[in-house]
C-alpha cells in the first residue's frame, strides 16, 4: 500500500511542476517527488515484521528479519542530496525574483525566441 | 601505479583544501587538473572495490579500456579548455573541481545509485555554471528538470534493486540474475525506461532536454565548451556503460533507445538548419550528434560511438571557443553580422573550417572517418533505414555549416567578388598563444583523418567493438 | 611515372604556391601553372603503365585506360585555365588559398579517376567538392557556392548510401567486385542512390541548378574548370554505374523500353529532358556566363545518354563529346574571361563589337561554339553523329527528338554572346581595350587547335575510346585508318574539312578577284533614314529572342523548388524550438509523461 | 481550465505508469526476507551466522561481547552509510558542498548586506537557554552513530539548526563564517586523507584499517565513528554556511 | 580522293548554279502570273547576280566578308556532297547529318556578317531564321531519324536509291505519308517561303539579314540562296520522292518540287515567328512523331504496303 502511495505522492509532485509557473511552487512539487522516492525506496527495503537494523541487547528472534539496512542508506544519500538541489533552486528562485521582480515564470520572456 | 579513484579523491581533496585557501584556489584548480592529466597515463586498469569488501557489497570502480577513453577526453579536453578560457573561471575554480571528480567517477563507477550520486554532482556544478549566463530563468529550468531526471532514474535503479538485489551493473548483468529474474520480457521495461529518461535529460535527448537551448544559448567562452564537449562526452561514456551492461537485456527499451536517438538528431539538425546564431547552431548540432551516439551505443557499435563522442568533443571545443570569442569582440554572435570575421583571423578561422568541416562528416577530417564507421556498423547489422535518415540530415548539416563558414570568410554584395572592403571591421579575437592551442588541435583533428589507422587504434583499445581504417580497405 | 610521385608533387606544390602567394602573388600563380602543366605531362605519359595496382597508405589506386583519358581531360582543363591564375591574383580575396584549393581539388580529381576502391573514390570526390566550394564562394556570389555545396552534397550522400548499401551485400569495396551480387529491389536502390552523384555533377534535370549559379559567378579563372571539367566528374560515375554496377547485367530480365532497361531508359530520359530544360533556358539567359553554364546541362544531357547506351557506337559518342565539350566549354569560357578581364563584366547587353578590340579571343570563341554546337569541321560534330548514330540504329525517337532540339537550339544560343560581345557597334568605354596578352592567349589557342583536331582527326581520340570499350567488355568502334565505319553510315571527317576547305578556297579566290570593297563605319548602316547618335543603342543586343521566349517565360524554376524544401526544413526546426524548448519547466514535464504513456502503453503491447 | 487539463493529464500518466510498474514489481505486497545479496543481507550473514534454530545460544550476548562483525558497528545503517557505500557518503558530502559553495557564490555578491527577521528579548533569553542544550545533542548523535539511530547528517543538521535559533532569536547575531568554512574544508579533506591511509595500509581505498573493537562500546567499528564525526561536523557548518547566507539579502537602491 | 574529285566537284557548282538560277527565274514568273502580273524575263536573275557582282560595295569591318565567305564556302562544301542522281564529287560522304550540318556553317557565316554589319534589322532577321530553324527542323529531323532507323542507312543516295525501281509508289512520300506532308511544310520553312519567310520579309524588316548588303557581298549572298534552295530541295527529294535514276529524271522531278511549293507558298499570308514556332510544334512535330512510332513499332511503311 505505502508504495502506492508514495508513487502517487510522485505524481503530485510531478502535477505540482506540471501545472504551476510560481518558481517557489515548482521547487514544492520537486520536493515533494523526492519525498515520494524515498518512502518508495524505504518500502523497497521494508520487511514483513521486520526490525530496525540495529544489534541490541533486546530479545530479538531471527537475525534475517532485520529490514534491509540498505535502502535506508540511500534514502539517507537521497535526502542530503535532495536538500542541496533545493538549497540551490532557492537561490535560483531569488535570483529571477531579483532580476525580474517576479517569481512567475511565465511574465518572464526568458529570451525563448528572440 | 595509481589506483583509479584518485581520479575521484584527488579533484575531491583539492576542491575542499580550496575552500581553506580561497585565494590560491585558482592554481590548486590548474594543479588539480594537470595531476589528473597526468595520473591519467598511470593508472591501474581493472576493477577496484571500495573498503576492500567483496564486489557487489562494496562500490566498484571499473577502468576498462573503455572508461580509460572516456577519462581521456574528459581531463584532457578540461585541461585545454581552461588553458584557453583560464580568465573566464573567475570564482568557480572549487566547482570546476568538483565537476571534474563528479564526471571521472560517472564514467569510472560499475554501481547504478553511485552513478546517480556522481551524475548529481556533475548536475549541481552544471547548474552552478550556467549561473554565468545571467539568466536564473534559464539555469532554475535545467535545476528542476535535471533534478526530475534524478528522481525517475532513481525510481528506476531502486526497481532493479527491488528485483535483483544488488545495484552492481556487472552483477546484474550477470548469467546468475538472467536465470533468476528475466529482464528480456517485453513487458519488464519499465525500470530501463526510467532509467533512459533520467540520462536523457542530461544527454539532452530531444523531448527530454528542454533546458539546452536557454543554458547552452547563453553559456560563455568558458561554460560552452565545457558543456557541449567535456559534460556531453562524460554523460554519454556514462550512458553507454549503463546501455552495454543493462539496455542489452530487452530488445524493447533498446527499440524505444533508437527512436528516440533517431528523432533527436533529425529534429536537431533541422533546428541547427534554421539558426543564424552560431551558439544555436552549435548546440543544437550537438543536439543531433549525442542522438546519433545514443543511436550506436544502444546498437552496441561502440567504436563508431566513441569515434563521435571524441570527434564532437574536439570540434565542438574549438568552434563554441571560436565562438564565444567572437561574441566578446563583436557583440554579437548572429553570423550575417560577423561577414569576413575570420579575414584577419587566418589561422583561427582555418580552425574553426576544419572543425566545421570534421563535423559535417566531410574527408580528410576525423568526422568522415566516425562517419563511415557509423555507416559501416548499421549496414553491418542489416540495418538501412537509419543509415537513410542519417545521410539525409547530414546533407542539411553539412548545409548549415558550409553556409557558416561561407559568411564568416568571404564577405562581399551579390554579383561582385568577394571584398574585404565588405568585412566586419578587424578586432582581436585571441592572444597567439591561444590561437596556437587552437590551431594544434584542429590539426589533430586533421592528422586523425588523414592516418585513422593511428586514431583507430588508440581508441580501438578505448572500445569494444575493434574496427579500423584497413578492414574498410578494398583490396585485402 | 608512379601516381604517388604525382600526387606528392602536385600536394608539395600546392602547399608551397600558398606561401609563394604571401609574397608574390603572381609568382603564386604561376606555381599553379607549372604544377598542373608537370600533373598533365607526367600523366600523359603514365600510358605505359596502364594496369598497375598500388596503395597510398589506405589509398587504394588502380592505373585503368578509362581513368586516363578522364584525368587527361581533366588536366587539360585545368592547365590550360591556370594560364589565366596570374593575372586575376589582385582580384581574389585570398589569393593564397585560392592557388591552394585550386591544385587541391586538381589533385583530388587525379586520385578520384584512379581510385581502386570506393572508399578512395569517395574521399577524394568529396575532397574536390569542398574545396572546390571554397573556391566558388570567392566569386560574384556567396550563394553560389551554398547551391553548389548543397546539391552536390545530396549527390554525394547518395553515392555513400549505395556504396555502404553493396558493401553490405558483397563485403567488398574494390570498385569490379563491390557490386557484384546485388539484385531485385536492392539492385534498384543501389543503381539509383549510386549515380545520384553523377548526375548532380553532370547537372542533370533535377540538380541542374547549381549549374547556372556556379558556373555563372564562380571566379573567371574557375568557371573553365568547373564547365570543362569537374562537371565531367560525374560522367565518371555514370560510366562506373553501366560498367562496375554491370547495370545492362542485373536489369536484364527486367521489363525494357526501346532494348533498354527501364532503369536505364529512365536516366536517358532525365538526360533527354535536361538537354531541352539547358537548351530552353540557355536561350533567355542575358550573363554570357550564366548562358554557357545552361549550354553545359544540356551537353551533360548528350553526354549521360552517349554512356548510359553502353554500345559500340553511342556508348563512343558520349565518350568523345566529354572531351569535345571539356575543350570547348573551357575555351568559350576562357574567352569571355579574357572580354571580362578587360571589360569587367560578362553581362551582354553592355558589351558589343569587341572583335575589333580582341580578334584572337573572337576567333577562340568563334571555334568553340562551332564546335559546341556540333558543326564541322569541329570536334563536336564527330561526337553528336556517333550519338545520333547509335540513337538510330536503336530508334529511340524520344531521345532522338530531344537530341535534334538541343542540337539546332544549340545554334541561338550559342550566337547570342558572338553577336552581343563581339559583334555590332563598340561602346564607347570599350574603344580603348586591348587584346590579352600572350600569355593568356596561348591556352586559348591550344584548346582552339585541340578541338579542330578533334574534329579533323578523331580516330586518334577514338582509339583510346575503342580500347576503354574492350576493357569494360562491349566490342570498340570500328575504325578505318581515317574513317569512322557503323552499322548504318560513315564519316571521313578528314575528307568532310577537305572539301569544306575546297568550298571555303573558291568563295576566297572569288570574293578577291571581285573588286575591293570600301571600309565604312559601324554606326554608318541603313538606319531607315534615322539618325542614331549612340553607338550603345545601335546595338541590338538584348531580349535577343523575345518572340520565341515569350512562348515559356511562365515556365517554372527548378530553384525555386529548392527553395521551399529548404524553407521546409526550416520550418520543421521552428517547430522543434517552440515545441520542445523554453524557460518554464512544464514544457519538458509534459513532454515526459507523454512519451512516458506511449512508451508504457505501446511497450506493454510489444 | 488549464488545471482541469493537466490534471487528467496526470492521472492518466499516473494510472498508465502504476499499471506499468506494477507489473515490474508488486506495489501493495512485501517481501518476507532479505534479497540475500544485498549488502545489509551480507553484514548479517557476516556478522554472526544466526538462525532460527541456534539464536538461543546466542541469546544477549551479542551485544557488548562479539567481535567477529565485519565493521563492528551496531548500526547497520551507519556501517552500509559510511563503510560498506562510505564512497557514496564521500559523493553525498560533496554535493552538501557544492550547494554550499553555490549558495556563497550565488548569494554572497557584492554591495551592502541586511538581516531579516525580527525578535525581542524573551526569544533571545530563551535562545541563548536552549542553543548549548541542541548543540550538544547534535555532537551526541554524530559520536553515537555507529550504536544509536542518528549519525553525521541529523547531528550535523541539528547543530546547524542550533546556529539557525540564535539567527533567528537575535538580529545582530552574526558569525565568523571563515571558521566554519575552515572547519568544513579541512573535515572533507581528512575524509579523504582518511580513505587514502586505507589504500595505504589495506590496499583499498575507505578501507577500514583500524580495529573493530567491541560491537557496542563507543570505541569500536574502527574508522566509521571518525568519519561520521567529521561529516557531521562538515555538514553542520555547511548548513550553517548556507542558512548564513540565506539570512542575508542584498539591498538594492 | 585525286584533283579529279575537285574537278567535279567544280563542275558539279557550276551546272547547279545555271540550273537553279535558270529555276529561280522561271519560278519568278510563275509567281508573277499567279499575282496576275507578267513578271520579268526567265534570265532576270542571272542579270541580277552579275550586276550586283560588279557594282562595287562597302564593307563594315573584316567580319563581315568573312562570314560572307564562309557562308559561301560551306553551302558551296554543301553542294559538292549533295548526290545528283547517283552521281557523287566525292562518293561515300552524303552522310544525311554532314549535309544538314554543313549546311548551318552556311547560315552561320550568313548571320555573323549581317551581325557584322551593326544594323539591328540584320540582327533581328538573324534571330528570327535562327528561331524558323528550331521551328522546322525538329519535326523532318524526328522524320528523317526514322527514315534511317527504318532503312539501316544514313547516306542520301543509298535512301533514295532504295526507293527506286517500283514507280511512284516507292517514295517514302507515300510509304510514310504523314512524314511526306511533314517533309512539304519543311522544306516551305526551310526555303524561307510564305507563311514562313518572317526572316525577311522584306516590307517589315528591311529585308532582314540582307539589309546591308550591296554589290559583291550582295551578289554573293544571290549565290549563296541559290545553292541553299539547290541543296535543301534536293535533300527533300532524294529522302521522300527517290531522287531521280537518271539525271533528267532528277532534274525534271527537282523542278516540279521546287515550282510546287512556290505555288503553295504564293497564295500563303505570312506567320509571326513565334506564331511560326507555335505552328511547327503542333501539327508537324505530332505527325512526325505518330509516324516515327508506326514505322518503329509496326515496320509499317518500311515494306511497301502491298
Amino acid at each position: 500500500m505505502i508504495r502506492l502511495a508514495s508513487l502517487i505522492l510522485i505524481l503530485i509532485g510531478l502535477y505540482g511542476v506540471f501545472s504551476t509557473r510560481n518558481v517557489i511552487k515548482i521547487l514544492v512539487g520537486v520536493n515533494i517527488m523526492e519525498l515520494g522516492v524515498n518512502i518508495f525506496i524505504i518500502s523497497i527495503g521494508f520487511v514483513n515484521g521486520g526490525l530496525a537494523p540495529i544489534l541490541t541487547s533486546g530479545s530479538f528472534s531471527s537475525a534475517l528479519n532485520f529490514v534491509d539496512p540498505l535502502a535506508q542508506a540511500i534514502v539517507l544519500t537521497s535526502i542530503v542530496i535532495g536538500l542541496g538541489i533545493t538549497t540551490l533552486g532557492l537561490v535560483f528562485a531569488r535570483k529571477i525574483h531579483v532580476n525580474y521582480g517576479t517569481y512567475d515564470l511565465s511574465k518572464i520572456g526568458g529570451g525563448s525566441d528572440d | 601505479m595509481i589506483n583509479p579513484v584518485f581520479m575521484i579523491a584527488i579533484p575531491l581533496g583539492l576542491a575542499f583544501i580550496s575552500l581553506i585557501f580561497k585565494k590560491a584556489s585558482k592554481w590548486i584548480l590548474v594543479a588539480g587538473v594537470t595531476i589528473n592529466v597526468v595520473m591519467l597515463f598511470l593508472l591501474e586498469w581493472g576493477s577496484v572495490a571500495m573498503g576492500g569488501f567483496r564486489i557487489p557489497y562494496g562500490i566498484q570502480l571499473m577502468l576498462s579500456s573503455y572508461s580509460f577513453t572516456g577519462l581521456a577526453v574528459v581531463n584532457i579536453m578540461f585541461f585545454v579548455i581552461l588553458l584557453i578560457s583560464f580568465d573566464k573561471v573567475e570564482k568557480n575554480s572549487v566547482v570546476l573541481l568538483t565537476a571534474l571528480a563528479g564526471m571521472n567517477g560517472m564514467i569510472l563507477t560499475m554501481d547504478l545509485f553511485n552513478l546517480f550520486v556522481f551524475m548529481e554532482i556533475t548536475a549541481i556544478s552544471a547548474y552552478i555554471l550556467s549561473m554565468k549566463g545571467k539568466k536564473p530563468e534559464h539555469s532554475f529550468n535545467y535545476l528542476v528538470l535535471g533534478s526530475i531526471g534524478g528522481v525517475i532514474f532513481l525510481l528506476g535503479t531502486i526497481i532493479f534493486y527491488a528485483q535483483t538485489g544488488t545495484l552492481n551493473m556487472a552483477i546484474i548483468s550477470s548469467p546468475v540474475q538472467q536465470s533468476a529474474f528475466d529482464f528480456s520480457s517485453a513487458t519488464l521495461f519499465i525500470p530501463f525506461f526510467l532509467i533512459f529518461a533520467g540520462m536523457a535529460v542530461e544527454a539532452k535527448l530531444i523531448p527530454f532536454g528542454g533546458w539546452v537551448k536557454g543554458v547552452y544559448g547563453n553559456a560563455d567562452r568558458l561554460t560552452g565548451p565545457l558543456f557541449s564537449s567535456v559534460y556531453a562526452a562524460a554523460i554519454l561514456f556514462a550512458m553507454g556503460r549503463v546501455f552495454g551492461e543493462l539496455f542489452v537485456l530487452n530488445e524493447t527499451i533498446v527499440i524505444i533507445v533508437v527512436i528516440t536517438g533517431l528523432i533527436t538528431f533529425a529534429f536537431g539538425e533541422a533546428a541547427a538548419f534554421r539558426q543564424t546564431k552560431m551558439r544555436r547552431i552549435l548546440l543544437f548540432s550537438s543536439i543531433g550528434q549525442s542522438g546519433l551516439a545514443v543511436i550506436m551505443l544502444a546498437l552496441g557499435f561502440y567504436f563508431p560511438a566513441v569515434l563521435l563522442i571524441v570527434n564532437n568533443a574536439l570540434s565542438k571545443f574549438i568552434m563554441f571557443t571560436i565562438t564565444g570569442k567572437l561574441q566578446e569582440s563583436y557583440g554579437t554572435e548572429n553570423y550575417k553580422e560577423l561577414k569576413g570575421a575570420f579575414y584577419k583571423n587566418k589561422m583561427t578561422g582555418v580552425a574553426f573550417s576544419i572543425a566545421a568541416l570534421s563535423m559535417a562528416g566531410l574527408p580528410l577530417f576525423f568526422g568522415f572517418y566516425a562517419k563511415l564507421n557509423v555507416l559501416t556498423a548499421l549496414f553491418g547489422g542489416g540495418n538501412w533505414f537509419i543509415p537513410a535518415v542519417i545521410l539525409i540530415f547530414a546533407i542539411v548539416e553539412g548545409a548549415y555549416f558550409i553556409r557558416l563558414l561561407i559568411s564568416l570568410w568571404a564577405p562581399g554584395k551579390e554579383g561582385e567578388y568577394a571584398d574585404a572592403k565588405h568585412a566586419v571591421e578587424t578586432r582581436k579575437l585571441f592572444k597567439p598563444i591561444s590561437v596556437a592551442i587552437i590551431f594544434m588541435l584542429s590539426l589533430v583533428i586533421l592528422a586523425a583523418g588523414l592516418f585513422p589507422d593511428f586514431a583507430g587504434k588508440t581508441i580501438t583499445s578505448g572500445a569494444k567493438a575493434p574496427f579500423t581504417m584497413s578492414q574498410l580497405k578494398g583490396g585485402e | 611515372m608512379n601516381l604517388t610521385i604525382i600526387l606528392a608533387v602536385t600536394l608539395v606544390l600546392a602547399a608551397a604556391s600558398f606561401f609563394i602567394t604571401r609574397y608574390n602573388k603572381m609568382s603564386g600563380g604561376f606555381t599553379t601553372v607549372l604544377s598542373s602543366l608537370f600533373a598533365l605531362v607526367a600523366l600523359f605519359m603514365m600510358r605505359g603503365s596502364i594496369g598497375e595496382d598500388f596503395s597510398i597508405f589506405y589509398f587504394n589506386f588502380s592505373i585503368t585506360t578509362v581513368g586516363w583519358y578522364f584525368s587527361v581531360v581533366m588536366l587539360i582543363a585545368y592547365s590550360m585555365t591556370s594560364f589565366f591564375n596570374p593575372f586575376w591574383m589582385e582580384k581574389m580575396m585570398y589569393p593564397g588559398s585560392y592557388n591552394f584549393l585550386y591544385l587541391l581539388s586538381m589533385a583530388g580529381t587525379i586520385g578520384m579517376f584512379f581510385a581502386k576502391d570506393f572508399i578512395t573514390l569517395f574521399i577524394f570526390w568529396e575532397t574536390v567538392v569542398w574545396s572546390s566550394t571554397f573556391i566558388i564562394q570567392l566569386g560574384k556570389s556567396r550563394k553560389a557556392s551554398y547551391i553548389y555545396y548543397v546539391v552536390s552534397a545530396i549527390g554525394s550522400m547518395g553515392t555513400l548510401f549505395a556504396i555502404m548499401l553493396a558493401y553490405s551485400v558483397s563485403g567488398t569495396f574494390v570498385i569490379s567486385e563491390a557490386f557484384a551480387g546485388l539484385s531485385g529491389g536492392v539492385a534498384i536502390a543501389v543503381f539509383f542512390t549510386f549515380i545520384l552523384s553523377g548526375l548532380a555533377k553532370i547537372g542533370i534535370f533535377p540538380f541542374h541548378v547549381w549549374l547556372p549559379e556556379a558556373h555563372g559567378s564562380a571566379p573567371h579563372t574557375f568557371s573553365p574548370v568547373l564547365s570543362g571539367g569537374l562537371v565531367k566528374m560525374g560522367a565518371f560515375i555514370a560510366f562506373l554505374s553501366v560498367t562496375a554496377f554491370p547495370a545492362y547485367d542485373i536489369f536484364a530480365d527486367m521489363f525494357k523500353i526501346m532494348g533498354k532497361p527501364f532503369p536505364i531508359y529512365f536516366l536517358m530520359f532525365l538526360g533527354a529532358i535536361s538537354i531541352i530544360v539547358g537548351t530552353l533556358m540557355a536561350i533567355k539567359q542575358e550573363d554570357a556566363k550564366r548562358l554557357l553554364a545552361y549550354s553545359s546541362v544540356a551537353n551533360g544531357g548528350y553526354i549521360l545518354i552517349g554512356i548510359l547506351m553502353m554500345d559500340q557506337v553511342g556508348f563512343a559518342g558520349g565518350m568523345m563529346h566529354l572531351i569535345n565539350h571539356a575543350v570547348a566549354s573551357a575555351a568559350a569560357f576562357l574567352a569571355i574571361a579574357a572580354v571580362a578581364y578587360r571589360t569587367g563584366t560578362t553581362k551582354m547587353s553592355e558589351m558589343g563589337g569587341m572583335i575589333h578590340r580582341m580578334p584572337v579571343t573572337y576567333l577562340v570563341y568563334l571555334i568553340a561554339i562551332i564546335s559546341m554546337a556540333g558543326i564541322p569541321p569541329m570536334g563536336g560534330f564527330v561526337s553528336k553523329w556517333l550519338i545520333f548514330q547509335g540513337l538510330a540504329k536503336d530508334g529511340m525517337l524520344f531521345l532522338a527528338a530531344a537530341a535534334f532540339f538541343g542540337s539546332i537550339g544549340s545554334f541561338m544560343y550559342v550566337f547570342r554572346p558572338l553577336s552581343a560581345v563581339f559583334l555590332g557597334q563598340t561602346f564607347t568605354r570599350d574603344l580603348k581595350k586591348k587584346e590579352v596578352g600572350f600569355f593568356m592567349m596561348f591556352p586559348m589557342i591550344i584548346l582552339t587547335l585541340l578541338s579542330l583536331l578533334t574534329g579533323v582527326f578523331p580516330n586518334i581520340f577514338l582509339r583510346v575510346i575503342a580500347e576503354i570499350q574492350t576493357s569494360v567488355g562491349i566490342d570498340p568502334i570500328t575504325l578505318a585508318n581515317r574513317t569512322i565505319l557503323t552499322s548504318n553510315g560513315y564519316l571521313d571527317a578528314f575528307r568532310v574539312f577537305i572539301v569544306f576547305g575546297f568550298g571555303f578556297a573558291i568563295a576566297f579566290v572569288l570574293f578577291v578577284v571581285r573588286r575591293k570593297s570600301r571600309k565604312v563605319e559601324l554606326m554608318d548602316t541603313f538606319t531607315s533614314a534615322e539618325f542614331i547618335h549612340t553607338r550603345e543603342l545601335l546595338h541590338y543586343s538584348s531580349k535577343f529572342y523575345a518572340p520565341f521566349e515569350r512562348l515559356y517565360d511562365k515556365a517554372p524554376d527548378t530553384l525555386t523548388a529548392y527553395k521551399k524544401l529548404a524553407v521546409k526544413v526550416g520550418e520543421l526546426g521552428g517547430m522543434v524550438e517552440s515545441l520542445f524548448y523554453g524557460h518554464k519547466p512544464e514544457k519538458t514535464v509534459f513532454w515526459m509523461m507523454a512519451v512516458g504513456i506511449i512508451v508504457i502503453l505501446i511497450g506493454g503491447v510489444v | 481550465m488549464r488545471k482541469i487539463f493537466t490534471a487528467l493529464f496526470v492521472v492518466f500518466f499516473g494510472i498508465v505508469l502504476l499499471l506499468g510498474i506494477s507489473r515490474t514489481i508488486p506495489l501493495t505486497k512485501y517481501e518476507d526476507k532479505i534479497v540475500p545479496t544485498s549488502a545489509g543481507g551480507a553484514f548479517i550473514e557476516k556478522k554472526v551466522n544466526i538462525t532460527t534454530e541456534n539464536y538461543k545460544d546466542y541469546k544477549d550476548v551479542i551485544f557488548g561481547e562479539t567481535r567477529d562483525a565485519e565493521t563492528g558497528s551496531a548500526n547497520m545503517v551507519t556501517s552500509v552509510v559510511v563503510n560498506y557505500r562510505a564512497f557514496d557518503t564521500l559523493g553525498e558530502i560533496t554535493v552538501l558542498f557544492l550547494a554550499a559553495v553555490g549558495v556563497s557564490l550565488l548569494m554572497g555578491g557584492s554591495g551592502k548586506k541586511k538581516r531579516l527577521g525580527k525578535s525581542g528579548f524573551i526569544l533571545k533569553t530563551a535562545a541563548g537557554i536552549l542553543f548549548p542544550v541542541m548543540l550538544i545533542t547534535g555532537i551526541y548523535i554524530f559520536t553515537h552513530g555507529h550504536l544509536t539511530p542518528g549519525g553525521g547528517f541529523p547531528g550535523g543538521s541539528m547543530i546547524a539548526s542550533s546556529f539557525l535559533l540564535l539567527y533567528l532569536a537575535d538580529e545582530k547575531f552574526e558569525l565568523k563564517l571563515k571558521g566554519f568554512k575552515v572547519a568544513e574544508g579541512v573535515a572533507g579533506t581528512l575524509f579523504i586523507v582518511i580513505g587514502a591511509v586505507g589504500l595505504m595500509a589495506g590496499g583499498y581505498f575507505l578501507m577500514n584499517f583500524l580495529p573493530t573493537g567491541t560491537v557496542g562500546n563507543l570505541f569500536s567499528a574502527g574508522i566509521v565513528p571518525i568519519i561520521y564525526v567529521l561529516i557531521g561536523l562538515k555538514v553542520g557548518s555547511e548548513i550553517t554556511g548556507v542558512l548564513s547566507d540565506m539570512m542575508t539579502v542584498e539591498v538594492h537602491e | 580522293m585525286n584533283v579529279m574529285n575537285f574537278v567535279y566537284g567544280f563542275i558539279v557548282l557550276v551546272c547547279v548554279f545555271i540550273f537553279q538560277t535558270t529555276l529561280t527565274g522561271l519560278n519568278r514568273k510563275v509567281t508573277a502570273r499567279l499575282q496576275k502580273r507578267y513578271g520579268a524575263r526567265w534570265y532576270q536573275q542571272f542579270l541580277d547576280i552579275f550586276k550586283a557582282l560588279r557594282k562595287d560595295s562597302t564593307s563594315h569591318g573584316w567580319v563581315f566578308d568573312f562570314g560572307v565567305i564562309m557562308a559561301l564556302g560551306g553551302i558551296m562544301a554543301t553542294v559538292i556532297f549533295i548526290p545528283v542522281a547517283g552521281f557523287q564529287a566525292f562518293p561515300g560522304l552524303d552522310n544525311v547529318f554532314v549535309i544538314s550540318y554543313l549546311l548551318a556553317v552556311g547560315m552561320l557565316g550568313m548571320a555573323m556578317s549581317a551581325a557584322g554589319s551593326g544594323n539591328p534589322w540584320a540582327s533581328i532577321g538573324v534571330a528570327r531564321a535562327l528561331t524558323n530553324m528550331l521551328a522546322y527542323d525538329v519535326p523532318l529531323m524526328i522524320v528523317i531519324f526514322t527514315m534511317i532507323f527504318a532503312f539501316d542507312s544514313s547516306s542520301l543516295s543509298e535512301i533514295s536509291a532504295m526507293q527506286q525501281g517500283m514507280g511512284i509508289l516507292g517514295w517514302n512520300a507515300i510509304r510514310m505519308p504523314l512524314g511526306g506532308i511533314v517533309a512539304i511544310i519543311a522544306l516551305l520553312g526551310m526555303l524561307g517561303k510564305k507563311p514562313f519567310d518572317s526572316f525577311i520579309a522584306p516590307a517589315e524588316i528591311a529585308s532582314g539579314p540582307m539589309v546591308e548588303y550591296g554589290g559583291k557581298h550582295l551578289g554573293f549572298m544571290f549565290i549563296l540562296h541559290e545553292f541553299m534552295t539547290f541543296i535543301e530541295v534536293s535533300i527533300i527529294l532524294a529522302l521522300f520522292f527517290g531522287g531521280g535514276a537518271t539525271i533528267w529524271e532528277y532534274l525534271l522531278k527537282y523542278a516540279i518540287l521546287y515550282t510546287f511549293t512556290n505555288i503553295i507558298s504564293g497564295v500563303m499570308p505570312r506567320f509571326k515567328i513565334d506564331q511560326a514556332v507555335k505552328y511547327f510544334f503542333k501539327l508537324p512535330l505530332a505527325m512526325a512523331i505518330i509516324q516515327g512510332l508506326v514505322v518503329i513499332f509496326t515496320g509499317l511503311g518500311v515494306t511497301l504496303w502491298f
